[in-house]
């Protein structure tokens, strides 16, 4: 509560999210904290990345802000507005939507393309005809580099790219402002992943939206962002804009990542040895819970969590280290 | 030697006075024994009692045999047959009917009674040969005094136990499966029989039954499916008994309601209307039914009590002709040219062929213009649905014979008006009502002239075949199965005493 | 290539089984791997990679089939030994290890059963040396405290550890090549830097030769000598992987490199090659990949282009001015 | 662990209540009691008089709630076609019903294992076609039909084996078995094939489908990749994995084994409780319905149980919740 | 109405019929591939034609009691002697052509068979969906019932089911209600399976991307129920109801076996089981064994469509 709110811009958010958590019951007793008193805020026409190691509360965060799952404490604002999902009810923020991870799995099979499609349009748009509806359909498909003829397939009949442009079309059928993108490429091939990347990019120009995207490759995360969240282990640890994040990350955990990337040529040894694994979400260690891999632990990171706090990079991070000037640079 | 046979059914419970069925008596009385038995004949013999007579019009003197002991060894004495009395005319009881003519029974001696009557009864010998004596001290010992009738809440020990006088004893009992007797050699009477060990099985399914007795694993089956009589004939080793049953099959009609139940005729009853009746009666091909699925199996008669019972004659069995076409005629000139739709009650598990019969008469009726909606069910559903006090039918097929072998009775329970006396008519299904015909009876029932006596019942048999309440069919055979080797004594009242069963060498 | 390679295949063709006909999902595949070399084999999803590594394994199965051409490992042609035989090779000669760490290991068995029962198979020692050496393996690995978790199920480790014992397993009758076919997909960076270095320790150690199975060509520049791209079934470019990385000649290895986003590279749009990769009979006439090549000429829709060796590398294009040009990524 | 037992007992009973109440009430409707209790010819007066006596005439409410207290001590009632305690009724039964059980599934897993892994291995061999063709036999023709058939044959035309009954049966205690005596082992084995069969068929069709879902297993590709020979491969990678799955699906069948229990024991005159069941369905035997129906109710909860902690003792991955 | 939308919907409107086309191709290819399976197909079309037709199809009509003769009673085949060219395969014990018999009896097996199974399907799918889709408290409740049902084995609760129709219809009404007494025991005894694999199914379909993505799209829970969820959980049931229908037949037939089946006069194949298994020691084999015959017949096919349908389906053995 007392938590400074890491803005990644100075403008006027579009969404805000203020000490969102997220608490799963496992068995009678514990509770996996998979988001854990998260605040950040998106201006419009940009994109947040929010990159992390698997299991590090990324898709619930998502899942969070489009409304799909029901925050246990915190708040989520769009455009000014609380907007919370009651509990037990379809979700649904028309103007949040969300592109998923894997494009197989989220179209349904049994729909055709130009169903599913029409679907969303006559939700969103009620007020027009069937004809406009259909129109309105092929403007989709062409949107996303598709031909109004792709519509009366089924997504068997497409590859996983196409797939996913698909994916797009129907979320852009919301006509939304705000696209919540949860690794929408890890599952394509570095040839499509350039398409959709593309893709994601022209669309936020034409139709100034915004994003929040939510990857584990560093280098799209490069590529895409405005400005960067770190998260481990459910708590956002670092944040700020792309260039300060990956020019001069101050929280070890950041920088354990960029090492860890492959580089195009063969690394030391030494740059590759990333620490350890990501912490039983179930019993997170007390304090920091990055301290048991983080070379820079003391006392200290065992005991306390830490706030985040602005740094001289113009990032915000959470780190005992980082407070006490003890980063080695 | 040991005997094994089999039936479908088992006795409900080892309590001689828990149930009036034949198949249970009839077993039971190779342990507990009456007053008076019969032969094969039908004859009373002495058993218990050594002679009886009718002191006076309302005084029946029995005397009781010495010398005899109940297989626990104590003597058998009046006060047992007091005792015996008394449970047997208890609520409990299921077979207090068999005294309803009697006030109260004393011991002049102690082996002596004295029946004394509520009315005259010429008949009461024939009527209690099925009450069988039991032992009072056992009883009251094992608290098995009262009889353990439906309606009492505790267990009784008369239920899984037996003790009486007769010629065998129950060694080991498991209800539904089996039940074994050994020959008890204490018994009063010179054996007849060569059993040594006899054990009853029951097996529901009735396939496998003659199945066990083909392939030797029984001795005797006590009902025989019909169809599988020509297949055991023709096995070596296994003769078939039969003989005609002392139950008539008929078909009756309710002539009583104002609407049939489940009918097209709507606002009135055709049964009322008797050209209707005898339209059904001359549209049914006994005959066929004899040939066809009686398979032989079945002897036609016309007259509602059974040729063997006292008061038959034959001179009356007359049948009218089967006439499918002047049935039809009948029926236009009662208004139904057309004919009608009405429902028919069936059992399917009682009387052998009993669904069969129906379907073959439904089909016969079909034919004038008649369509039956069949209902065949068991007769755990089907009793309660016709019988008192719902007389829930219309048209339907039943069985009877009279447990006294007495056409009297069967008359009175089956035919007497409805509702004028709490003993009589309380089986008129068809509601039938004819003051002369109760005359008729009123006056058999204290008729001590055997030959007054007969003209009466004749009188009234009249009346039943010209009014035609009811349609009798036939009197199925028994059939039992045996191996060659056993000599059984088949009785036509169904009665299977294990004291007249000869094991020969082939037999194991 | 004086020497006799320890892997050598020629030709390979690998066949499907549809509903009408046969699909060809490997065409003519020819590569070595020499004795403690460690060979990429690149390529998009579906272009024949995983096969290739089986039909190595000789653990092919329906629909799919070798369709023609040879395997030779040692010297050995092993592509129709008899399966009594091929299954001794399998685990004492070859390795394997495969992506998905959660599915490759039998649920019900303890690590330490697995590991024992695949010592035992090959090597004839007692139990108690089999446990031995399993404990020796889990440390080898990397696996902190191998005497505690030796009886532990799979579903007990994590992750990276799961993907530790599945490399113990493999290693267990001490191979002498190692097919390791995505090892590193189900995981995250930090756990892929840390098998990488892994696999590269044991190669080194052990001398061993290893094919690894990729799509992440960062993978491979940080594991491999050499490299393959394979593209619909069929080889684009081989050569050793500075080459490769730094001048690919194929036009769909340079694409390939091109597409991929780099950190510290700024640019507006990343560069794409049009369309997708064709599947297995849907291959085109020519050249697999010219519908999607901006250089095609007539030449590349009419017939496929014949391995040519350049200096350093073979291709597999028609472009009569291919020469190699300079990567303009990675600076 | 302990914790958990408990309160999956305490789970069963309220399933046995549930059941009690359900079974309670549509046996109530299943035909009229007093039909049975009292003479055909019977006054009005005396069927209220019974109907008192029986304490039918109480609300129903109060009625199940009675019935409840008495099954809580352990009274089941008098049967109304017998007039035996009922509880007595079925424990005279059990041991019969038991061995039978047994017996069919042990030959069911005997026969049905081996063939269903070999069915599930070479799918497209002859031998499994022909396996599948005797499975087919178990569902092809009702069990009753079966069972009569097989009498026909064994016991009619060749004579071998007895047609009914249990033989000779020995008491031990208040158990009953015939599987010490020739006599009652051969009355066994027809009845045993009849049931058997049907499980045969469940269990060859269900470790088929099991086996070849498991041999595509990654792991078992794995162990292929590794040299692991094949019959360690088949019996304990892939069958060891099978299994589980088909342990759930048999215990879940275990209404279906009482369900042919109890045909198979009506047309062999087995006196087992399934027979017993089908003559108080007949007779309108309402306390004994009732009981049977509770201790099946209970008997199934049990199984699941059962099966439950089967499966923990063979799949490590299932924890138990809380435990 | 701009041009686009007519030549939409006339594209639309065949694909559904040339995707079910294709795939009734795909099927019959595959299983002239497998002649067995199409010898089988063959068997279960045959016994549909005869039981739709069977009126214009049987020599007689058993229903028709003016025509039946009792005197035709236990005649046998007519290739054996005694026997008459009338009754092909010989008359029951009332003198009905036996083949008539079956031709009709296989109507009302089929029949009752697939409305049981459509009974089973539309309570086990509802309660299988809901209980899946919605989870929580009404899931538990839900199997909670499933659990106390499978307590009550099938056959058990058709008999109590048939006893409390009874009692609830009157007996006269029961009869006639007899064919719905069955469908009803008999489909009320197999919904659980139904609702276990479909619960199952559709807990894992809902937590698929596509559920989701409907979800956060705004379609209401219903649509997505159905719209979304079924179709693509229908899959298995098909081949459930398959073999179901094959045991709903087996079952019609053990009921009659028990007292609770079909009327004699409106025969299906169990009832003529059931009545010629009486006639089974007597010698008039024919009324059971031809019965028996095509119910084991038509049953093997059914079953050996639906395990053919199955392994087809199946993803993971494809
Ligand atoms: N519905 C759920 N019930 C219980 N735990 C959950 C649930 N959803 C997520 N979790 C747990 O919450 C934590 C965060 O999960 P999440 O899926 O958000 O991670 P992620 O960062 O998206 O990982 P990945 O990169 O693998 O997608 C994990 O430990 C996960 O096990
Ligand atoms: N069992 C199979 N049945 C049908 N097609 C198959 C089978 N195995 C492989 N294929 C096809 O063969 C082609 C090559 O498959 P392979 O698994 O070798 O690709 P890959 O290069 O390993 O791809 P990935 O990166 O996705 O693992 C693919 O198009 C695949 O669809
Ligand atoms: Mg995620
Ligand atoms: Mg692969």
């Amino acid at each position: 509560m007392h938590q400074v709110v890491a803005r990644s811009t100075a403008a006027e958010p579009l969404l805000k999210v203020s000490n969102l958590s997220r608490h799963f019951p496992v068995g009678a007793h514990r509770v996996v904290k998979a988001v854990e008193q998260v605040s950040f805020e998106i201006a419009a026409g940009e994109t947040l990345c929010i990159v992390g190691e698997s299991g590090s509360g990324k898709s619930t965060l998502g899942r969070l802000v489009v409304g799909l799952d029901v925050p246990t404490g915190g708040a989520v604002t769009f455009a000014g507005h609380d907007c919370q999902p009651k509990r037990g009810r379809s979700g649904g923020r028309g103007p949040i939507q969300l592109i998923f991870q894997d494009p197989y799995a989220s179209l349904n099979a049994r729909h055709r393309v130009s169903d599913a499609l029409a679907e969303v349009v006559r939700i969103h748009r009620p007020a027009i005809g069937e004809a406009a509806v259909s129109a309105r359909v092929d403007e989709l498909l062409v949107q996303v580099g598709l031909s109004p003829r792709d519509g009366m397939k089924y997504p068997h009949q497409f590859s996983g790219g196409q797939r996913q442009r698909i994916c797009i079309a129907r979320a852009l059928a919301a006509d939304p402002r705000f696209i919540v993108c949860d690794e929408p490429t890890s599952a394509l091939d570095v040839s499509v992943q350039a398409q959709i990347l593309n893709l994601i990019k022209l669309l936020q120009r034409e139709q100034q939206l915004t994003y929040l995207f939510i990857s584990h490759n560093l280098a799209v995360v490069y590529h895409i962002a405005d400005a960067v969240g770190v998260m481990y282990l459910g708590r956002l640890v670092e944040m700020g804009r792309k260039h300060a994040v990956f020019g001069q990350p101050t929280h070890p955990y950041t920088r354990m990542l960029l090492n860890a990337v492959p580089k195009l040529e063969r690394s030391p040894d030494a740059a590759l040895a990333a620490n350890g694994e990501i912490a039983s979400a179930i019993a997170p260690p007390p304090g920091c819970a990055f301290h048991p891999r983080c070379p820079l632990a003391d006392a200290r990171c065992a005991r306390e969590i830490p706030q985040m706090l602005a740094q001289p990079n113009g990032t915000f991070a959470a780190c005992h280290a980082a407070e006490e000037r003890r980063l080695p640079f | 030697a040991e005997f094994r046979w089999a039936s479908s059914g088992d006795v409900q419970s080892l309590d001689p006075h828990f149930t009036i069925e034949t198949f249970s008596t009839s077993m039971l009385a190779n342990v507990y024994e009456p007053l008076v038995r019969r032969l094969p004949d039908m004859k009373l013999e002495p058993a218990l009692a050594t002679s009886w007579e009718q002191t006076n019009p309302l005084t029946w003197t029995f005397r009781l045999r010495q010398d005899v002991t109940f297989q626990d060894g104590t003597p058998f004495t009046a006060a047992d047959v007091l005792f015996s009395f008394e449970r047997a005319s208890s609520p409990g009881s299921a077979i207090k009917g068999y005294f309803a003519a009697v006030d109260r029974i004393e011991a002049t001696d102690p082996y002596t009674v004295v029946f004394k009557m509520k009315r005259v009864d010429p008949i009461l010998p024939e009527e209690i040969s099925a009450w069988l004596i039991m032992s009072k001290a056992w009883s009251e010992q094992h608290g098995a005094a009262k009889a353990s009738g439906a309606a009492t809440a505790a267990e009784s020990f008369a239920t899984l136990n037996a003790m009486g006088t007769g010629p065998f004893h129950v060694v080991t009992r498991e209800p539904g499966v089996k039940t074994v007797f050994e020959a008890n050699p204490k018994w009063w009477d010179k054996p007849q029989h060569n059993v040594t060990k006899a054990t009853y099985l029951a097996i529901p399914n009735q396939a496998t039954a003659v199945a066990a007795l083909l392939a030797g694993s029984i001795d005797m089956i006590y009902d025989v499916p019909s169809d599988a009589v020509d297949n055991l004939s023709r096995s070596s080793g296994i003769k078939i008994l039969t003989r005609p049953e002392l139950r008539v099959i008929y078909v009756g009609f309710d002539v009583t309601r104002e609407e049939l139940l489940d009918s097209s005729v709507k606002g009135k009853n055709p049964f009322k209307d008797p050209r209707v009746r005898r339209a059904f009666a001359e549209a049914i091909d006994v005959q066929a039914i004899k040939r066809s699925v009686m398979r032989g199996l079945s002897q036609p008669t016309f007259m509602m009590v059974a040729d063997g019972i006292k008061g038959y004659n034959k001179d009356l069995n007359i049948r009218p002709t089967y006439s499918p076409a002047s049935a039809k005629k009948l029926l236009a000139e009662a208004g139904y040219p057309d004919g009608f739709t009405l429902g028919m009650d069936c059992p399917n598990d009682r009387y052998p062929k009993d669904e069969d019969t129906c379907q073959a008469i439904v089909g016969m009726l079909a034919k004038i213009g008649i369509k039956v909606n069949l209902l065949a069910q068991t007769k755990t559903r089907m009793f309660p649905k016709v019988f008192s006090p719902r007389f829930e039918t219309s048209f339907f097929l039943l069985g009877w014979a009279p447990s006294s072998n007495d056409a009297h009775s069967a008359y009175e329970r089956l035919l007497y008006s409805r509702g004028r006396s709490t003993e009589k008519g309380t089986y008129n299904i068809t509601g039938f009502h004819n003051d002369q015909f109760d005359g008729l009876i009123d006056a058999a029932g204290v008729e001590i002239d055997p030959v007054k006596r007969q003209a009466m019942l004749d009188e009234a048999a009249r009346i039943v075949q010209r009014e035609m309440p009811t349609v009798p069919l036939h009197q199925p055979l028994l059939v039992w199965a045996a191996r060659d080797g056993v000599t059984v004594e088949q009785y036509p009242d169904d009665f299977f005493p294990l004291r007249l069963v000869r094991v020969g060498k082939t037999g194991g | 290539m004086g020497s006799e390679p320890l892997l050598s295949i020629r030709h390979l063709e690998i066949q499907l089984a549809a509903a009408r006909g046969e699909k060809v999902a490997v065409d003519g595949v020819s590569l070595d791997v020499a004795a403690g070399e460690v060979l990429g084999l690149v390529g998009e999803s579906g272009a024949g990679k995983s096969l290739i590594g089986s039909a190595i394994c000789g653990i092919m199965r329906h629909p799919a089939r070798i369709g023609g051409g040879s395997i030779h490992l040692e010297g050995l042609r092993i592509d129709n030994l008899p399966e009594k035989r091929m299954r001794a090779l399998r685990g004492r000669r070859i390795g394997t290890i495969f992506q998905d760490p959660l599915t490759s290991l039998n649920p019900l068995l303890t690590v330490g059963q697995q590991l024992e029962e695949t010592i035992r198979s090959h090597v004839p020692v007692t139990r108690r040396e089999a446990r031995e050496r399993a404990l020796s393996l889990l440390d080898e690995v990397g696996i902190p405290r191998p005497r505690e978790r030796i009886d532990q199920y799979p579903h007990q480790f994590s992750g990276g550890m799961r993907q530790r014992v599945v490399i113990a397993l493999a290693l267990c009758a001490d191979p002498a090549l190692i097919i390791a076919d995505e090892p590193t997909t189900a995981l995250d960076v930090s756990l892929q830097a840390q098998i990488i270095l892994l696999l590269r320790r044991l190669v080194r150690e052990r001398g061993m030769s290893m094919i690894i199975i990729t799509h992440d060509i960062g993978v491979v520049a940080e594991l491999a000598d050499r490299v393959a791209v394979l593209y619909a079934g069929r080889l684009a470019e081989v050569g050793a992987v500075t080459d490769v990385l730094s001048r690919a000649s194929h036009p769909y290895t340079r694409g390939l490199l091109r597409c991929v986003p780099m950190i510290g590279v700024d640019v507006e749009a990343l560069e794409q090659i049009p369309g997708a990769m064709p599947s297995p009979g849907a291959t085109p006439a020519g050249c697999a990949f010219h519908p999607r090549c901006l250089r095609r000429s007539a030449q590349c829709d009419a017939e496929p282009p014949p391995m040519r060796h350049l200096s350093g590398f073979e291709v597999a294009c028609w472009d009569p001015h291919l020469e190699p040009a300079p990567a303009e990524v990675g600076a | 662990m302990v914790g958990y037992v408990a309160r999956r007992l305490a789970q069963s009973i309220i399933v046995a209540v549930a059941v009690a109440f359900i079974a309670f009430a549509v046996t109530d409707h299943v035909g009229d009691p007093l039909a049975n209790l009292v003479a055909q010819d019977a006054s009005q007066q005396e069927r209220d008089q019974v109907a008192a006596m029986l304490g039918l005439d109480a609300p129903f409410p109060l009625r199940f709630a009675h019935y409840l207290e008495q099954i809580a001590t352990g009274n089941f009632g008098l049967s109304y076609r017998t007039r035996e305690p009922v509880l007595k009724m079925i424990v005279d039964r059990l041991p019969a019903s038991i061995e039978l059980s047994v017996c069919a599934i042990l030959l069911a897993l005997v026969i049905g294992v081996p063939m269903g892994v070999y069915c599930g291995l070479f799918p497209k061999a002859w031998l499994s076609q022909v396996f599948l063709g005797i499975a087919m036999m178990g569902i092809s023709l009702p069990t009753f039909l079966i069972g009569i058939f097989l009498i026909l044959i064994f016991s009619v035309w060749l004579g071998w084996l007895p047609a009914f009954g249990r033989g000779d049966v020995v008491a031990i205690g208040w158990w009953t078995t015939g599987l010490v005596t020739a006599g009652g082992l051969k009355a066994l084995v027809l009845p045993t094939v009849t049931l058997g069969l049907f499980l045969i068929t469940l269990v060859i069709r269900l470790i088929r489908g099991e086996m070849l879902e498991v041999m595509r297993e990654e792991y078992i590709r794995f162990a292929r990749a590794r040299g692991i020979p094949s019959l360690s491969i088949y019996f304990r990678h892939a069958l060891k994995n099978s299994i589980v799955p088909v342990v759930t699906v048999l215990g879940l069948q275990f209404g279906s084994v009482l369900v042919f229990a109890m045909i198979t024991e009506t047309v062999f005159s087995w006196p087992g409780i399934g027979s017993l069941m089908i003559q108080s369905v007949t007779t309108a035997d309402i306390p004994v319905m009732t009981t049977y129906l509770v201790m099946t109710g209970v008997l199934f909860t049990l199984i699941n149980l059962a099966v439950d902690l089967l499966y923990l003792a063979i799949d490590p991955r299932v924890r138990l919740a809380g435990a | 109405m701009s041009l686009t939308a007519p030549s939409r919907s006339s594209v639309a409107l065949p694909v559904p019929l040339a995707r079910l086309a294709a795939v009734v191709a795909d099927l019959a290819g595959a299983a002239t591939r497998a002649p067995l399976v199409a010898l089988c197909g063959l068997v279960v079309g045959l016994a549909v034609v005869c039981a739709l037709l069977a009126p214009w199809i049987s020599p007689h009509n058993p229903y028709d009691l003016v025509s039946v003769e009792l005197s035709n009673a236990f005649l046998p085949p007519a290739w054996i002697e005694g026997g008459s060219s009338d009754f092909l395969l010989g008359t029951d014990n009332q003198g009905r052509d036996l083949l008539s018999l079956i031709i009709y009896g296989l109507r009302s097996s089929l029949g009752i068979a697939l409305l049981a199974t459509a009974t089973a399907l539309l309570v086990g799918v509802t309660v299988g969906l809901v209980s899946g889709y919605v989870g929580g408290f009404l899931d538990s409740v839900l199997m909670r019932v499933v659990d106390i049902q499978v307590a009550f084995p099938a056959i058990l609760l058709a008999l109590l089911i048939d006893g409390v129709a009874l009692s609830l219809l009157g007996s006269q009404r029961h009869q006639s209600a007899a064919v719905v007494v069955l469908v009803l025991s008999i489909g009320l005894s197999h919904w659980v399976q139904f609702a276990r694999a479909i619960r199952g199914s559709t807990l894992v379909e809902r937590q698929k991307d596509y559920v989701s993505a409907a979800e956060v799209l705004g379609v209401g829970r219903v649509r997505i129920l159905v719209r979304h969820i079924l179709p693509n959980v229908a899959g298995p049931i098909v081949v459930m109801g398959t073999l179901n229908a094959a045991l709903a037949i087996i079952s019609e037939a053990t009921l009659s076996f028990l007292g609770v089946g079909l009327p004699p006069t409106e025969p299906s194949l169990g009832t003529l089981v059931r009545i010629g298994n009486n006639f089974l020691f007597s010698g008039e084999w024919w009324i059971a064994v031809f019965p028996a015959l095509v119910l084991a017949v038509l049953i093997i096919a059914v079953n050996c469509l639906g395990d053919w349908l199955r392994d087809l389906t199946n993803p993971k053995l494809a």
